[in-house]
């Protein structure tokens, strides 16, 4: 079935009788347009319940949002580069997989993590800065955030081949931002997953910059989501901040790998509302009006708007969601209400499987300071082991 | 620690850094700056803020996020007789780099027996103490050290840091300049057009006792200085040698200053095996053999990735663990 | 004029009412089918002065090949790479370029740069191994050869933008094969050409293999020309055999290029119908009878099947242009037959511009090595330094 | 080396390498074999040989052509749980993917707190010495042996390459597996099933003396036995330690060797400048200081870019240059 079954035919090479394409591009190409579902005729088709669902999670994921860059402020986090705007994107990650799939997410991606069942508490750590990942990868299938962008796409891939290989019911989705489609790591990602027939869906969420670089400056394909046709794989695009259509092309995307018929490159034209960390000051390089008119296009918005014209959501509906949005605040405020106090010597425990002497020289040196420190060395030169 | 000059000013590591790539730029339109964010934001520490409103986008270059290719890049435009200033975002971010750093950039001048020349600056924030998540606070310079055909050089001083990039700019070779990224903001009266560029290789005693001698670079130096001052208090009087430049490196400096002591502790925030350090001690140990009252001892980051911003002061040696070092050194005999 | 301009208008990012593609695909996708030119009526316009020029260039480029093979056999080179079967390729790479243009070859593409001008002795160096690189790159705009694949792709984007900052008419031409694709710096080279608008032209010599791996576990893409799309730039497919084709799609490029149309991505079918070193055997991955059929399908056979065919070439022509192939293969002869004696101090002088005083130091042993050495130490241990 | 056992036959490295891998993937089928050329044609050293017609394509897997995209593959495969073997062509074609290397593989334990397990061995056929061309023939074992997280080993016999392979390939952690390449022909008598896995992190004296130790590993221990029989004849004794495993360091057997001649030279073919015998140097310098008669030497490559096959010969550390070292241990003292 795949390109290197064993049983495989003797390998194709282009024979001077038959030098024409390989695969038909055609149906690699992405629409001209992306999907798009909310406003428009067909939405009316689309089940209630999903689109409630949709809604409470955005307004959840919104509220998530707004909390954790409030935590910045409060010096509870060192640092969080909000997914305000892009909600729709991250959430549809969640509700596209099965349980048994496994999502890469990024560095900015905790909600998507969150939406999957990761607690926001473990999702946020690497960036409280009490460890490098909170969570545990296996509970939920949520790999650790990548912060060297594109690099954990590839993970994707090895990870998607061997259960392959195992003969289990898999997808991967790794997500990716635009800038991150400009490197390396990306590109043979892509052709890994593409030449092994691993069932990977690259979701990227394409909000026009990356940090202060706007698209223009990081590629000139006609849309990001054309580059699919150069891997022989399928390109979507889609409009990132339709929850509705972002929730259907990565299902489909997801059911399309699932029965193995190959990875597909999915963009999400979407924008990032918020700075790109509580640190950033985007108005160096964008300007308000350029911000007022995504804001105008809102998932959030967009999405309330066409619950409300179709009759599916009220005032109560809007308040119940604001409450569990609230409750989750709350959890939050309280769970980073505390400082943690990691232990020093678990700095040597996970290096390797079992210490190395020279670590567990280390530990033996940092422990003696930190005794000599908690006894209180004499004061010419405090804390010094003596 | 520069002594006050004819207009001097008061400026910080950052605008000095800032203040130099300009100069160059004015001086010699071959200079131009590429990497990440460089341009519209002035990157992320904002060392080339102002830079393309003065010198255009296409000199102060923003670049797709890929740092092999933009290495790369370098190498070409080098090739054609510029003179590129490469921003790495952070320290980790070279690693994509790698291979353009080691196989080309590296190697090309003695690979094409001096034909081609890539006097590029690589410019890398690096080192720890700033509270970065993980991928953020990594000391890298024993990798580029072991590799042939790259200059390596670190400033500790707000007047080194304008001068040696200067230095590495204007030098026919490849430069990695790497920048203490917690001394960023540390301040000192200073006068760009005063200062005399200082030859690369060459290190500095920035403290002369005369009980042991202090070895270290970079983000240390200010921490050893430190620990100098403290250690008054013990009666040990230490000398403290900032080498600015791991490659080439000084050796004339740092073995006379070896000697004058007998003793000596290395200094450096990477890890510590196989670390630039080892080069220091084993170097020291066996160009000072018969002066050494004591082994050379080594003070350094621990043998563990960079940790999380929540510890990060047990890893990074500080004033303490100096000072600790500075007893070992076998008083007794 | 291009994207960077520094005059250039705000920077556009798709706005909620614009999403459409930011330029048409259409013109970047390649023909279905390898542009050909021999052996279609189309070839009866084309200039015999041109055909015959190619035909004496590819006698050349094979009997180079042969000698160098044959070196290899008398130990004169340590290995060789051979282009057999893809001269019209590497031929075509000088021919379209003008004389201040660049070239950025890969470890195969020797042949490419005697095309050039390099002499065979001075490109064929790094594999008779007296040094890394023969050549003076400056002298005939060619970089020095590249082992590591697709990394020589990176710097012809940045000559090429270091020209056009000086205004200078300059176009570099990069040579991948159809693995050195797969490599994140193909892409990344790519992809930096486009948003910079460099005179850049990717030459894929898609022989078919990557040492043993075939295409088909290389790239799943409907052809390899189809990558360009992804990058916003235009891909073309080119019978590599044909060497008329060659010159005028590499040509067109060229020129594509050096008006400031932006990079283009060519993509030569072809084969190496040698093993992949002396030193490889090919028959553990390939078959006689796919060998045979490209034998068939030789650009040497092919073009002089056309010649004879319009009465362009008589046996004489033949005979000239075979005593010129045997002039050079006495040249490379003549030229290998001594051996080069390097100075072993010569590794020291171009580490840096000036030599560190730790190389010094290192020279100074190694002098003092040679020189016990050539004075004779005592036997018991012969060479050392006393 | 080994003494003849039962069932013993004569095989060359290579071969116990291929045989190690064979054995690892009858016994287990998570372990999968993955790179460049390494199914049909078996690896360019042919190491894999044979792998993919017993196994099949899948669990023997000739990738596309980049080394990033190997290694962060077999990531995501040993997260799933199998237990990948990346054999990488040459030693500077590890480069690209250095990044996964550096920030995925050797840090994946540590950033998860030890949830995920990254057993991947990475097996690099690395030195000189082969006539290789530029980028063939790299030493780059400092770069791992500095990066935490990751085991680095490499063996110096045939039975040590069966031994630690195997060692490698069931250690749960990622290990850097070092083939010295011109040994690939070596041949000695050896028995895969008699012979026992040898512990990752445990250095080997293959050879007692009392005037002089010499510390070396991989493709230098046969040339330092070597030196050590040419040295009988100057009246000079010597110990080999062949380390094996530079990451763990086995400093007790490394010491107590070191410590019994009180003189010590560390030989290595990669440059020497913050190479892996500044390590060795600064340890033993400090560890044993006061057992040393003489500083701790190293002979090593130069400080250049690996040389062209006809000049490689002066570049690595021969039996010459190593007596030429122990004849500088001061010996008049
Ligand atoms: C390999 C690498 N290079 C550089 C960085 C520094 N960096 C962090 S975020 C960022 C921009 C990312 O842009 P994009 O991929 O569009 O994602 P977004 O921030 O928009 O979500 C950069 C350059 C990094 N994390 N990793
Ligand atoms: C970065 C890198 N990885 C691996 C190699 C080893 N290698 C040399 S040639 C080759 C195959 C190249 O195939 P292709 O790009 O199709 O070029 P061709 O040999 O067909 O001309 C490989 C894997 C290399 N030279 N560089
Ligand atoms: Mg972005
Ligand atoms: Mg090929």
């Amino acid at each position: 079935m795949t390109l290197l079954d064993d049983s495989s035919t003797p390998v194709l090479v282009w024979t001077p009788g038959a030098h024409g394409p390989r695969r038909d591009p055609a149906p690699l190409l992405p629409d001209p347009e992306p999907f798009r579902m909310l406003g428009t005729e067909a939405a009316a088709e689309l089940d209630a319940d999903l689109l409630r669902g949709l809604y409470r999670r955005l307004v959840l994921g919104r509220r998530y949002n707004q909390q954790a860059t409030t935590l910045t402020k409060q010096g509870r986090l060192a640092v969080y580069p909000a997914s305000t705007g892009q909600e729709a994107c991250e959430i549809a990650a969640a509700t596209a997989l099965r349980e048994t799939d496994w999502l890469f997410p990024s560095y900015r991606d905790t909600l998507a993590a969150v939406s999957r069942g990761v607690r926001p508490v473990e999702a946020l750590t690497l960036l409280r800065g009490d460890a490098h990942s909170g969570y545990d990868p296996y509970e939920h299938r949520v790999a650790p955030l990548s912060t060297p962008l594109a690099t954990q796409a590839p993970h994707a891939v090895g990870l998607a081949y061997a259960a392959q290989l195992r003969g289990d019911d898999l997808v991967a989705m790794a997500l990716v931002g635009d800038g991150g489609t400009s490197e390396g790591d990306f590109h043979e990602a892509l052709n890994f997953a593409a030449v092994l027939n691993a069932p990977v869906v690259f979701l990227v969420q394409n909000n026009g910059y990356a940090i202060s670089v706007p698209l223009a400056k990081q590629s000139a394909a006609p849309t990001l989501a054309h580059k699919a046709v150069g891997y022989g794989i399928s390109g979507r695009l889609v409009d990132g901040n339709d929850a509705a259509a972002m929730h259907i092309v990565l299902s489909e995307s997801v059911e399309h790998a699932r029965s193995g018929c190959g990875p597909v490159l999915v963009e999400a034209v979407t924008y990032r509302l918020d700075a790109h960390t509580n640190a950033d000051d985007a108005t160096r390089y964008r300007s308000p009006e350029e911000v007022a008119a995504w804001q105008a296009h809102d998932p959030l918005t967009v999405l309330e708007r066409h619950l409300r014209e179709h009759g599916l959501l009220d005032d109560t509906g809007v308040a119940e969601a604001a409450e569990a949005a609230e409750e989750l605040a709350a959890e939050m405020r309280a769970e980073f209400h505390t400082d943690p106090l990691p232990d020093p010597l678990s700095l040597f425990t996970h290096v390797y499987a079992e210490p190395t002497s020279q670590l567990r020289e280390q530990a033996a040196e940092l422990r003696a300071w930190l005794t000599a420190d908690a006894a209180g060395a004499p004061t010419a030169v405090p804390k010094r082991r003596r | 620690m520069t002594s006050p000059a004819t207009n001097a000013a008061t400026m910080t590591m950052a605008q000095a850094l800032n203040t130099a790539l300009r100069g160059a730029m004015r001086e010699d339109r071959d200079v131009l700056v590429l990497g990440e964010d460089v341009g519209t934001l002035g990157g992320v520490f904002r060392i080339t803020d102002g830079l393309a409103a003065e010198f255009g986008a296409r000199r102060c270059l923003d670049t797709p996020l890929a740092e092999a290719g933009i290495l790369g890049t370098a190498v070409g435009m080098a090739m054609y007789g510029l003179r590129p200033v490469v921003e790495m975002q952070f320290d980790a971010f070279v690693y994509p780099a790698f291979e353009q750093l080691v196989s080309h950039v590296a190697k090309m001048r003695n690979r094409t027996a001096g034909r081609i020349a890539l006097p590029i600056t690589i410019r890398v924030p690096y080192g720890g103490g700033i509270g970065g998540v993980e991928h953020h606070s990594d000391s890298s310079e024993s990798y580029y050290a072991h590799t042939p055909g790259l200059h390596v050089v670190t400033p500790a001083t707000v007047g080194d840091a304008h001068g040696l990039l200067r230095a590495a700019i204007a030098s026919n070779d490849p430069v990695v300049f790497l920048e203490p990224k917690r001394l960023y903001w540390s301040k000192d009266e200073f006068a760009p057009t005063d200062t005399p560029v200082p030859p690369i290789g060459r290190a500095v005693v920035r403290r002369t006792g005369a009980s042991a001698t202090l070895l270290t670079y970079g983000p240390s130096v200010p921490v050893c200085l430190e620990a100098a001052e403290a250690a008054k208090a013990e009666g040990w009087d230490l000398s403290v040698v900032d080498l600015r430049s791991l490659v080439p490196f000084d050796d004339e400096t740092v073995c006379a200053a070896v000697r004058a002591t007998g003793r000596a502790v290395v200094v450096h925030e990477a890890s510590g095996y196989a670390g630039f350090g080892a080069e220091i001690a084993a170097r020291v140990s066996e160009r000072c053999f018969h002066h050494l009252a004591a082994p050379v001892l080594r003070v350094t980051g621990f043998d563990i990735p960079y940790p999380p911003p929540m510890l990060e002061r047990h890893h990074l040696p500080g004033v303490d663990r100096i000072l600790d070092a500075v007893a070992r050194l076998q008083w007794e005999q």
